[in-house]
């Protein structure tokens, strides 16, 4: 077993984890923590994939690591985005979740 | 079985429970902090998995940013959605059969990749002299992959917009009182921004040749502005309505400009002209950080804007 | 010349947000440039067969291509014409929003110009990861618009949408990390070579295939859709429903029949069009039974996106058939494209006719709309002939459409899809007329209702629209031939 | 190119530049509106006369324009086609006529007669189509320009009646197409030629061209209102008379006959559809339906609804007639085309004339009528005896051709069918004109001075009366309807 193989497991329990969370979360805030917590679970494959090589003597693949760099910024965007409609949706209705029945 | 391998295994299992933790805790505000320990602990798989670029941007944006944002909402939206309807059989393991599903599937794919090598990694790192700086990863990112970066910061830029159409507004309004800020964290803020200004700029200036650029920088100048707006001073209030939105359109039209330079000199969007490349990848940087720092304050101090909220309210 | 169609949009969007008053010229002129540019680059693709632009100059597979051929010609051309309209459309729209206080057109040029920008990078793009910024970008600023109409419901329908985007472009990703881990590269004429039947591909085609379903809305995932298409300011839905969804089943078919097409396998095309048939009766029978004029044209989209997905089984089946390329490949792909096309022009018509009767009436309840014909007859015309493409009557481009697919699926002998594609449009007549007869009717119209005054620009762009959609109906042979330069599964096409 | 290529697009032409030309009209340019339609139909008039000149001396008049990859959409003149434009062009100019007058006071006249007249191109587009798929797209454009005008009225039951209209019409399209694709995928483009050309695919998928037939022929039976499809019929009498004339005599239930003709002579071929057996089922379907409606309107007294019966039952003749094997036959179904057009034209232009002038909407108020308006009830009288087949209306010279042509084809049925329609028809037509010449006036008509009704009305319901006599009295002359019939006939069954 390599780390390799470690963490690409771990990437897919974070997707578990992630996925199980935006199935079942109501609170806006826990759907956007589970969506990150996906959101790593994809970066977490990209960077094993490209530490795979790391043998050799030139070091990790930089192209994933561009890549998740790349979708940090937009995963903080889109989150910083959700967030703010999440504050004016409660603000308005004082509702915190999506489901019909849910107003508080 | 080495040391090594331990601490990674650790390390997941450690993130996956944290992870879980954080989305179910019953207190959205422990959530939130999990959630920030969770960007540490990813951090850290970063440096284990030799991404130290990641791992700043991952410490100062998913962590600290995403972390500052989650905490600041919790305070306001924190309250628990009703209480959840007991779930059936069904609807309690559907989710996990999909998840798991998902999971196994996806991690199944990766652990049979082979490594066939040949991969673009190694084709970029013959080719990093062309690009004009020395660090691979930033090669990639401003000139291999530039068009990607523009758009990114594009993206920044439309998440700047929105969040300025969610609130209907076109300035930061303080969010309270400026005098009502204790004294202390006024001085402290007084030291960390210097400070803040000074590391942002040293990333900035290091990122050509070794792990850091334009992105770490703009998320610890960001932290910083953060910190201030926390005080309920956003640093960018005292702007004018057209000045704020000169600071977050100017990375992307400073990067689209030079895009256009290429297109001019060299005949190709985006190519910069071997002898000013270093200058105008600089410019291309500082502008860069700029406007993500601007647009990373305005989206936090836009989005917690209460005095809206509680007129709308 | 390609890569200003990229830059203009987002140039004309950083000037709509800087300066707003200039945004509407701004904004005019650009889309009048593009699709200037676009029709000629339509020529120079249909004279001289594709064109590769490399970004940076560095080529792929180290940095980013465009690739402009007649599909991507196609689609550029028809979203600068619908953006054009939408924008002529929006100087009256947005007419009353000149006082100091912030009004939603600040955040409607910019976004809107951005987002078009965004397609424009789809429509040429030729690289997965550079496609999936171009995915979020699109997504973030579509999402950013529905938020522009303010209520409640709009924001609650723009949450669930971006909440449903960002879990799809995680899969999207996750899909590229695969194909990334396995072959090492990320553009697509590239992955095209070396993808072969094999795990890591299939879960990747499955992942990414998934993600754009959910974007395109397609039918049991279209759950987001209606609501955020029917909240959004009327200028808006049209963008959304008819290039934003165009955007994404552009990019599914792109991948379908380019990276994945050695591995796409018949059952899985058999799949994708039976949820085709199912979006197709259920978005029909839900727009039947709407209230609403916005709801049910959002419910119309679900049931549209349905029949672009029809050629998927079609083409998946032609490629695994000896000479099925030639026998009903061909008009499978011309057919799907051509309805997109279509649906582009006359959908964006409809819900821009349905914004001016909400504008004039301030509700857009259909009992409501009786007698509208006598006061907005040219809306009228525009929601009559748009509706005719969207049922697939002849001189329409909805017909050409529907007569391709029909012919495809004949040809295959998969006639079933034949079944489902005629019936999808009796049930289309359905609610179309219910709501044209609403419009011509004067009874209980005795006591005019007071109208509030609607710009001409208004009424004239929507039917401007409406008009394209038609002439695509009579003047077929050049787009034809356009969708042939590129063409994915025949040699040398 | 030559003259005669833009002939046929040219006389599309000129009915759908009117279109485009009074759209935009205000409402009160009464005087510019008339003039473009009186215009355009005096043009389409000369056209066609120019074209009928044309084919007699030999020329040939063909436009192909590439439309889908093999398709073309093909307007070709045959003699079928000159059937079907001449009545259209000479009706079309009587009925602009009388609608002008009709709908003097009416709202929405720009939209009306910007509708009619895409009406008539749609309708002329029909007539000249050269192959199926040209047929059908013109027969679906007639279907969607149409509903404007069923429903101009505006009223509930006007909405009603153009819901009814569409779910029929467009259901039946909808067969329509799924069965001219399936010929499509099996034969590629489809022409219309004399005799057709499936004759080597009868052999080889005889069930499947059987299956295509039903399809296709039960598409255009909606419109032909053919038994169990005719129920949009009496619905759709919501429209206003001029539309109701139309719809009836010249556009969408001649469009749906008009294409079972042309199916039957030139997709499948009389020879081949005999061989699959597919004339007998269509015969004995037209029978029941003549029988039907003619039942239907002994029943009606609304006067609109009584007319549309006696449609659904007098259109099944030209079914009947191209149902039976050969050319006496053959000629007396295509002739009925014309004749039942100029009849039924006559009768709703009366029915119009009653409702507008006198506000006569029963049979049953109709009592004396006579003597208020002579001229109109002359007319009408014509027509009626015409529907019934007294000699020498023109109705009677159908009747007699469809006779002696079942006796030749051996169907001896047919004849005891045609004398028992005659009597029905004769049991509701009779006594009607009777009541309106003969019984005294129930109804306190105020007097009149002057002519009985507006000229503008009357002048076309006398023209139209005289034309189906005349066609009957002088039916062996050349220019006559029969005349006209024979040339067809040869085409089909040779000299």
């Amino acid at each position: 077993m390599s780390s390799y193989v470690v963490y690409v497991v771990g990437a897919g329990l974070l997707l578990v984890v992630g996925v199980h969370g935006a199935l079942t979360a109501r609170h806006l805030v826990r759907l956007i923590l589970a969506l990150n917590v996906m959101s790593g679970g994809v970066f977490l494959a990209l960077i094993a994939i490209s530490a795979r090589g790391a043998g050799s003597a030139a070091g990790p693949d930089p192209v994933p690591q561009a890549l998740v760099l790349t979708g940090i910024v937009v995963a903080v965007s889109i989150t910083a985005f959700v967030l703010a409609l999440a504050r004016r949706i409660h603000a308005l209705s004082g509702r915190t979740s999506l489901s019909e029945e849910d107003l508080e | 079985m080495t040391a090594g391998l331990l601490f990674d295994i650790a390390l997941v299992v450690g993130l996956t429970i944290i992870a879980f933790r954080a989305i179910h805790a019953p207190d959205l505000f422990v959530g939130a902090v999990l959630y920030i320990v969770f960007g540490l602990l990813l951090a850290l798989v970063w440096v284990r998995l030799n991404a130290p670029d990641l791992a700043l941007a991952e410490a100062a944006i998913g962590a600290g940013i995403t972390g500052a944002m989650l905490l600041d909402a919790v305070r306001q939206v924190g309250s628990p959605a009703r209480r959840a309807p007991v779930l059936t059989r069904i609807g309690r393991v559907a989710p996990w059969a999909g998840a798991v599903g998902l999971g196994a599937v996806a991690a199944g794919a990766l652990v049979t990749l082979e490594d066939r090598g040949g991969t673009l990694g190694e084709m970029v790192r013959g080719r990093v002299a062309e690009s004009g700086v020395d660090h691979p990863v930033t090669a990639v990112l401003l000139v291999f992959r530039g068009y990607d970066t523009w758009l990114e910061v594009g993206v920044l830029l439309v998440a700047a917009i929105a969040v300025l159409g969610v609130r209907r507004t076109r300035v930061l309004v303080p969010s309270e009182p400026s005098s009502e800020a204790p004294p202390i964290a006024t001085a402290a803020a007084g030291v960390l921004l210097p400070a803040g200004v000074l590391i942002g700029g040293f990333l900035l200036w290091t990122g050509s040749h070794a792990p850091g650029g334009a992105f770490q920088a703009a998320a610890v100048l960001a932290a910083m502005g953060i910190l201030v707006s926390l005080l309920g001073r956003p640093p960018l209030a005292s702007l004018s309505a057209l000045r704020l939105r000169l600071l977050l359109v100017c990375g992307f039209t400073t990067f689209l400009a030079a895009g256009v330079v290429g297109l001019l000199v060299e005949d190709a969007f985006l190519r910069y002209p071997a002898a000013a490349a270093g200058w105008i990848i600089t410019v291309i940087e500082l502008a860069v950080t700029v406007s993500i720092a601007a647009s990373l304050v305005l989206l936090f101090a836009g989005g917690r804007d209460r005095a809206a909220d509680e007129a709308a309210g | 010349m390609i890569v200003t169609m990229v830059l203009l949009p987002f140039l004309g969007g950083c000037l709509a947000f800087l300066l707003r008053r200039t945004a509407p010229f701004v904004a005019v002129l650009g889309a009048a440039s593009v699709a200037a540019t676009a029709a000629m680059l339509a020529v120079g693709v249909w004279r001289s067969g594709p064109r590769i632009y490399a970004i940076g100059g560095w080529g792929a597979p180290i940095g980013i291509e465009l690739v402009a051929d007649g599909l991507s010609a196609i689609m550029l051309l028809t979203s600068a014409v619908v953006v054009l309209a939408v924008s002529v459309y929006s100087i009256g729209y947005h007419e009353h929003d000149d006082s100091d206080a912030w009004h939603p057109g600040e955040g409607f040029w910019p976004l809107a110009l951005i987002l078009w920008g965004a397609l424009n990078v789809l429509f040429l793009s030729a690289d997965v990861f550079n496609l999936y910024v171009a995915l979020e970008l699109m997504t973030l600023a579509a999402v950013g618009l529905v938020v522009l109409s303010g209520g409640e419901a709009a924001l609650m329908a723009a949450m669930r949408y971006a909440l449903a985007a960002f879990a799809a472009s995680m899969m999207y990703l996750l899909g590229v990390a695969i194909l990334y881990g396995a072959y090492g590269r990320l553009d697509l004429d590239g992955l095209a070579t070396v993808v072969s039947p094999e795990p890591a591909a299939f879960v990747a085609a499955a992942l990414i295939g998934g993600a754009l379903l959910l974007k395109t809305a397609l039918f049991p995932l279209h759950f987001w859709l209606p609501r955020a298409h029917a909240a959004a300011p009327a200028p808006v839905s049209a963008l959304l429903s008819s290039l934003v969804v165009t955007g994404s089943f552009y990019l599914f078919l792109r991948l379908w029949t380019g990276v994945f097409s050695t591995i796409a396998v018949p059952a899985a095309g058999q799949f994708v069009g039976a949820l085709g048939a199912g979006a197709i009766l259920w978005g029909s029978l839900q727009a039947l039974r709407q209230q609403h004029l916005k709801v049910m044209i959002a419910y119309s989209t679900v049931a549209q996106v349905g029949y672009l997905f029809l050629p998927i089984p079609l083409l998946t089946s032609a490629a695994t058939t000896p000479d099925g390329a030639l026998l009903w490949g061909i008009d499978a792909w011309n057919g799907g494209i051509y309805h997109a096309i279509s649906h582009a022009l006359a959908k964006a018509a409809m819900f821009l006719a349905a914004g001016t009767i909400v504008h004039a009436l301030g509700s857009d309840r259909i009992v409501g709309i009786s007698g509208i014909a006598r006061q907005l007859p040219i809306t009228t015309y525009a929601f009559g002939i748009a509706g005719m493409t969207l049922i697939g009557l002849p001189p329409s481009g909805g017909f050409v459409a529907k007569w391709l697919l029909l012919s495809a699926a004949f040809a295959s002998g998969q006639w079933w899809w034949a079944v489902v594609i005629l019936a999808g449009g009796v049930l289309t007549a359905g609610y179309i007329f219910l709501v044209l007869g609403q419009e011509l009717s004067l009874a209980g119209t005795d006591q005019p209702v007071e109208l509030s005054k609607v710009p001409r620009s208004m009424e004239y762009a929507a039917f401007s629209l409406a008009v394209a959609s038609l002439l695509l109906g009579l003047r077929v042979i050049e787009p034809i031939a356009l969708l042939q330069a590129g063409l994915p599964f025949v040699e040398g096409g | 190119m030559e003259w005669t290529f833009w002939m046929a697009p040219g006389l599309l032409a000129v009915s759908f530049v009117t279109a485009l030309l009074i759209f935009p009209l205000d409402e009160e340019q009464v005087r510019l509106r008339t003039a473009l339609n009186l215009g355009g139909a005096t043009l389409k008039l000369i056209l066609v006369g120019v074209m009928a000149w044309g084919i007699l001396t030999g020329h040939e008049f063909e436009a192909r324009l590439s439309f889908v990859g093999e398709l073309e959409l093909v307007l070709r003149l045959d003699y079928l086609s000159l059937l079907f434009i001449v009545l259209s062009a000479i009706l079309w100019f009587l009925t602009t006529v009388y609608a002008v007058g009709y709908l003097e006071q009416s709202p929405h006249r720009s939209r009306f007669f910007g509708f009619f007249s895409l009406c008539v191109t749609a309708t002329m587009g029909i007539a000249l189509a050269g192959n199926l798929v040209t047929f059908f797209v013109f027969y679906e454009l007639l279907t969607v320009v149409t509903y404007p005008l069923v429903v101009h009225r505006g009223t509930g039951e006007a909405l009603e009646g153009g819901r009814v209209y569409l779910l029929y019409t467009l259901t039946g399209g909808t067969v329509l197409l799924l069965g001219i694709a399936w010929l499509h995928s099996l034969t590629g483009p489809v022409e219309f030629v004399t005799g057709g050309q499936l004759a080597d695919l009868a052999v080889e998928r005889p069930a499947t061209l059987r299956l295509i037939f039903l399809l296709i022929v039960g598409g255009l039976g909606v419109k032909a209102a053919i038994f169990p499809l005719h129920g949009w019929l009496p619905i759709a009498m919501v429209a206003p008379a001029p539309v109701s004339a139309l719809l009836h005599a010249v556009a969408v239930v001649k469009a749906g006959a008009f294409g079972i003709v042309r199916v039957i002579f030139d997709v499948y071929g009389i020879e081949v559809a005999d061989g699959l057996g597919l004339l007998a089922p269509l015969s004995l379907a037209a029978a029941v339906t003549i029988l039907y409606g003619s039942v239907r309107a002994l029943a009606q007294d609304d006067l609109k609804r009584l007319l549309a019966f006696s449609t659904v039952s007098q259109i099944s003749y030209v079914a009947l007639g191209v149902s039976l094997l050969g050319p006496v036959a053959t000629a007396g179904g295509l002739v009925h085309l014309l004749h039942q057009g100029m009849m039924k034209v006559t009768l709703f232009f009366c029915a119009g004339i009653l409702s507008e002038t006198l506000g006569i909407h029963r049979v049953s108020e109709m009592r004396g009528v006579g003597r208020r308006m002579p001229l109109t009830m002359a007319a009408f009288t014509v027509a009626g005896f015409g529907m019934i087949g007294v000699p020498p209306v023109a109705g009677f010279i159908s009747k007699w051709y469809l006779g002696l042509g079942a006796l030749e084809a051996g169907q001896e049925w047919v004849v005891p069918l045609l004398a028992l329609s005659g009597a029905l028809n004769a049991t509701y037509f009779l006594p009607i004109i009777g009541a309106a010449w003969f019984r005294s006036p129930e109804a306190d008509w105020a007097e009149f001075d002057g002519p009985e009704t507006d000229w503008m009305l009357l002048f076309p319901a006398l023209a139209t009366a005289l034309l189906s006599l005349a066609a009957g009295v002088m039916a062996g002359l050349p220019f006559s309807p029969l005349w006209l019939t024979s040339f067809a006939v040869t085409e089909i069954h040779g000299p």
